[in-house]
């Protein structure tokens, strides 16, 4: 009968000292920085451009295949009259968030720190009807931290 | 041909009517706020909040559940068998409700005071396991047929210690004029007003206890709808309206029984000063009683819960052992210990000692019976030998 | 022969029940066919394949980064071990010499891990045994727990993706030890509510001793591994026995147990959280300040030719990776040893005699990952 | 035979010594003793063998025999079957692989047989270890192998109808990931 009466009073313990649930949608418990959700494109507010070259480094390194790529000559760039430094710059990009798998690899090959991962709710709440809308573009990409809504964390 | 309620003479068959759809009326909200409190109970016991997203602290869950219940399809499987399937919740269903009229809650406040009111209580109690099984065989469905079969064994084997306990009460109740022996429920409640019969009797309480959690089947008893064996057993088939029929059946009967036991064992609205309350202030004292009654119901239902977040699940096998081998023979006991007692007159702390006693060798027996493994009771039969999926 | 008839009337017919894919209770989308005579198993026909995605193939197109996140995928209750195996493969394989900081941290987060993963096997088994939730609850509680460590260590909290060929991604959060302290804390809180809700429990006994129990022999020629090995009695800890990391340099027991049976395997794991909070205590006083990676390592890593099998003691047994390279910098052929796939081939052998009911019982106990059985 | 060590001139005598050398670190000795009456080999060439156990070749018509010998309680006491598996080396034939593990000496070896691409067939290890059961299952399904003597040939986890495709051949490779990214995709130029 001992283990019985133990096995209660460890219930009645529990019973005491109370919830531990968190209440999700209601209240968002604080991510760490290091958070990885999905991945997306930095802004360089010096030159007011895309710090992405399209260099085509992570879509090489990623394992799924989840990104497309596209450059383009910079108009922008210093030889054509503009004040940036960056002769190749980001066309078109695409990310498939639906094939992603967060495994951060593409952060990591960036020569350019210029895609880093989304560490707010933001990243984790996205759900759609259609997986289609899960196909990510430029502008959807670069909009979160050009708003400032990113807490920028670069793995080295 | 006239019946009297609240003092108005009325028309014998309104009068029953009356009581009757008080009594549903009254039950199926307390089936339903059980069902809440299990939920808040049990999630407070796992560190949980329970339901909070219906009304304030998630009170209108069960409505809420009702509502979605009544708004479901009732489905029948293809093959079931229409009429069993059914019919088989109405026959869990009626006879629990049935039982609700022998119920003393207060001082004379009973649907009907009956002379045989526990004998009354215990023949319709049993019926709904006719009802399970119906459910299991009408399901066609594997599951439910085994938990059916599970259910008939646990409901039968049961039914004996947890009557044989109440008889043993019903033995040493003592009434005016040196009588001994009542079968009334409002006798038995009254006559604890200075000392409970758990006093005198805590075998059988017990007994009575376990008993309960099994015909209720109730954890550590569950085993005819074990989620992670046989997937909800004989409800495995039924949806909507005729499942939420068993469900509040299920919850009736645990309100019924919490409610018996507390009258027969814990003093009803009788102990304590049940009657010198109502004596003072007639008002006070029924509000009083009902209070009592509540708070013993209360406490039964709360341990209830705590078992069930606590305890694991039996088997078949020991659940049948525990049963026959173990509670039958020393209910057994305990009446012939009260008929020794009674008959040559001895002093009733020899009931006090004789049931301490037979407590003490349940403990020991249960110590026991777990230092032995258990044994494969099997053997292979190599019907699916080299079959391919079945 | 009036008797003769009689049986021949009552002949009796074996019932088939199908468990699974959709059961509550086989942790996962596994399928068990069982031949059931009243409440007794006669036979047990298992089905496992549903999960399968050919991680071994999609591996084979992946360099040595890129399959370190697939290995999560392979073991996701138990990913930091899963990795370990594979990481170590590639650096014996290429002779990487890994950094003494990051051996530690990998072997800090390797036990932690082992604790969630045994934590959501007591909390699984609770409910398999019949408890309503509340083991599971408490498991869950502690395993949340130690997610958030995760999570603020590596970035995720399941996927963690976090070691690398050579050391680990990216350097540990500065409060590390605090928190791991912590963390420590709580898992001994948690060990003990789960002591006292379930170990000594007599109908928790009642439903485990004796259950499912396999001979030392027969677990061994099953090639079990693993603590449902060691309940049998047998004391192959690979930790102890095939070291790697620094195991060699922390004192820990390997618990044993005697009868084999259901009660034994859950002991076994439980006694095994403890030993875990005692290694990742003393890893703890050994990490030093260093590097986490080695000072040159390529870009693109490449192995020489060559193959290696190499095996670790992951929460459910060992889990081998069989790499063969045929140079360049993916694997040729890459094997994954399922410790729970062995595991799970001796139910047959424990269930067949049982009753229904234990038969969930002994499923559970070998805390089956179907995702690894199927990769 | 060739070493990778491009600084040493490749003849045979020094081939031989490098083989002499590596194989007195491991327990070969012991496992030839084991295997006496096999045509065993051990691997020594450095581009195959592996790093840490001991790699053993038998054709594929001894293997059974080779295992028997050594789970030989008496013997080596090889009684734990770790895994069991198989490497398409293409034209060359598949490889199965076993690795053995004695849990009372704690030694490791590996035995290897080369099956040729016209005739994938080895005798079931089932007799020696249950446990080869669902390896031997897997290792047919996969690359198409068949062991004589099996129990229960079935698949185990591709349908079980799905026995004419070896998806662990490197004739099969990976399906191409079908690309979606940017179909269908309104992109506007002034967005940014």
């Amino acid at each position: 009968m001992r283990g019985i009466v133990r096995a209660m009073a460890t219930t009645l313990g529990t019973f005491v000292r109370g919830p531990v649930t968190r209440e999700y949608p209601e209240r968002h418990r604080p991510i760490p920085q290091r958070d990885r959700a999905f991945p997306l494109l930095l802004w360089d507010f010096d030159t007011d451009e895309p710090f992405c070259t399209g260099c085509h480094a992570c879509e090489r390194a990623c394992p799924v295949e989840c990104m497309t790529v596209l450059m383009k000559d910079n108009p922008a760039h210093t030889s054509l009259g503009g004040t940036s430094k960056r002769r190749k710059i980001i066309d078109k990009f695409w990310i498939d968030y639906a094939r992603c798998m967060r495994c951060n690899i593409c952060v990591e090959v960036c020569n350019f720190d210029a895609i880093a991962m989304n560490n707010t709710w933001s990243g984790h709440e996205i759900s759609v009807y259609d997986r289609a809308d899960l196909v990510m573009d430029l502008p959807q990409l670069l909009a979160q931290h050009k708003a400032g809504a990113i807490d920028e964390w670069v793995a080295p | 041909m006239n019946g009297e309620i609240f003092g108005f003479e009325i028309n014998i068959w309104l009068d029953a009517l009356a009581r009757l759809g008080l009594a549903v009326g009254l039950m199926t909200v307390a089936a339903m706020a059980l069902i809440y409190l299990e939920r808040k109970v049990i999630a407070r016991f796992q560190q949980r909040l329970g339901p909070t997203r219906t009304g304030p602290a998630g009170i209108l869950q069960s409505p809420a559940d009702a509502l979605k219940l009544l708004g479901k399809e009732d489905l029948r499987p293809k093959n079931a068998d229409p009429w069993v399937f059914e019919l088989a919740p109405y026959f869990v269903f009626v006879p629990i409700f049935l039982v609700f009229v022998a119920i003393p809650f207060a001082f004379g406040w009973q649907i009907r005071i009956l002379e045989l009111g526990l004998l009354y209580v215990l023949a319709v109690s049993s019926i709904n396991i006719v009802g399970w099984v119906m459910a299991g065989w009408g399901s066609d469905n594997r599951y439910a047929m085994l938990g059916a079969l599970r259910a008939a064994a646990q409901g039968i084997s049961y039914e004996l210690p947890l009557v044989i306990a109440l008889v043993a009460v019903a033995m040493v109740v003592s009434l005016p004029g040196d009588v001994r022996g009542s079968l009334n429920l409002g006798e038995i409640v009254t006559e604890q007003g200075h000392i409970p019969y758990i006093v005198w009797q805590p075998l059988a309480f017990v007994i009575f206890y376990v008993a309960m959690l099994a015909e209720l089947n109730r954890t550590p008893f569950d085993i005819p709808v074990g989620e992670s064996e046989v997937v909800g057993g004989p409800f495995v088939e039924y949806s909507g309206i005729r499942w939420s029929m068993f469900f509040l059946g299920e919850y009736t009967a645990l309100l019924l029984l919490s409610l018996l036991g507390a009258a027969v064992f814990l003093g009803g609205w009788a102990w304590p000063l049940g009657e010198t309350v109502a004596e003072q202030n007639e008002i006070l004292g029924v509000l009083y009683q009902f209070g009592l009654t509540a708070a013993k119901t209360g406490f039964l239902i709360f341990t209830v819960f705590w078992v069930r977040a606590t305890m694991p699940r039996m088997r078949v096998d020991q659940l049948m052992a525990f049963s026959w081998k173990v509670l039958l023979p020393l209910s057994f006991a305990q009446i012939l210990a009260n008929g020794l007692v009674l008959v040559y007159g001895w002093p009733d702390v020899l009931l006090l000692l004789a049931s301490g006693a037979g407590l003490v060798l349940l403990a020991v027996i249960i110590d026991r019976a777990v230092k032995r493994p258990a044994e494969r009771p099997g053997r292979p039969s190599g019907a699916l030998e080299g079959e391919a999926a079945t | 022969m009036v008797a003769n008839t009689h049986e021949q009337e009552f002949e009796t017919q074996e019932l088939l029940i199908n468990m699974g894919p959709q059961h509550p209770s086989t942790h996962g989308v596994f399928r068990m066919v069982l031949g059931v005579d009243g409440e007794v198993v006669t036979d047990v026909v298992p089905h496992i394949g549903y999960m399968h995605r050919g991680a071994e193939k999609l591996c084979e197109t992946m360099d040595f980064r890129q399959g370190v996140g697939y290995m999560d995928r392979t073991e996701y209750l138990a990913n930091f071990n899963a990795e370990l195996s594979y990481v170590l493969a590639v650096e014996k394989l290429a002779g990487i010499e890994v950094p003494e900081r990051a051996q530690w941290v990998r072997m800090i987060l390797c036990e932690l891990n082992r604790l969630s993963s045994h934590f959501m096997f007591t909390g699984a088994f609770g409910t398999d045994v019949g408890v309503f939730g509340t083991a599971f609850v408490y498991s869950f509680r502690e395993r949340e727990v130690l997610l958030d460590l995760f999570e603020e260590i590596t970035g995720d909290r399941l996927m963690y993706a976090y070691f690398r060929p050579g050391g680990l991604a990216w350097e540990v959060p500065d409060n590390f030890e605090s928190r791991v302290h912590e963390v420590l804390l709580s898992a001994e809180r948690g060990i003990r509510d789960m002591d006292g809700l379930l170990t000594q429990n007599e109908i928790f006994l009642a439903r485990t001793k004796g259950v499912g129990a396999i001979s030392a022999a027969d677990a061994i020629d099953w090639g079990m591994s693993g603590p449902s090995l060691r309940a049998s009695g047998v004391p192959l800890d690979l930790r102890r026995d095939d070291p790697y990391l620094y195991y060699p340099q922390v004192k820990f027991d390997v618990i044993t147990g005697e009868a084999g049976d259901v009660f034994d395997r859950y002991h076994v794991r439980l006694k095994e959280m403890r030993e875990s909070v005692r290694i990742i205590e003393q890893c703890m006083e050994r990490l030093a300040d260093g590097p986490i990676l080695p000072e040159r390592l390529p870009r693109m890593l490449r192995t020489p030719p060559g193959e290696i099998y190499e095996r670790t003691e992951a929460p459910r047994g060992e889990y081998g990776i069989y790499l063969v390279s045929q140079g360049g910098n993916r694997p040729y052929r890459l094997k994954i040893r399922s410790a729970c796939l062995s595991n799970l081939q001796a139910l047959r052998d424990m269930t067949i005699g049982h009753y229904v009911a234990d038969a969930v019982v002994i499923l559970g106990s070998i805390d089956i990952v179907l995702c690894e059985v199927d990769r | 035979m060739t070493t990778e060590d491009g600084a040493a001139a490749p003849d045979g005598a020094s081939v031989a010594d490098a083989a002499r050398d590596y194989l007195a670190g491991t327990i070969w000795a012991q496992v030839d003793e084991a295997l006496s009456g096999i045509t065993a080999t051990p691997v020594t060439d450095e581009a195959e063998r592996s790093v840490i156990d001991l790699i053993v070749r038998v054709p594929p018509r001894e293997v059974v025999a080779a295992l028997r010998a050594l789970r030989n309680p008496e013997g080596m006491n090889f009684d734990y079957l770790r895994s069991l598996t198989a490497v398409d080396l293409e034209e060359e034939g598949v490889d199965v692989v076993y690795h053995l593990y004695s849990v009372e000496t704690k030694h490791n070896v590996t035995i290897k047989s080369r099956l040729p691409v016209d005739r994938l067939v080895v005798d079931s290890a089932t007799a020696v270890w249950r446990a080869a059961n669902w390896y031997e299952r897997e290792v047919g399904e996969m690359f198409g192998v068949r062991f004589d003597g099996h129990p229960d040939p079935r698949n185990l986890l591709l349908p079980e109808e799905m026995t004419d495709f070896f998806p662990l051949r490197k004739s099969h490779p990976l399906a191409e990931i079908e690309v979606l990214q940017g179909e269908g995709i309104a992109y506007e130029e002034g967005e940014l």
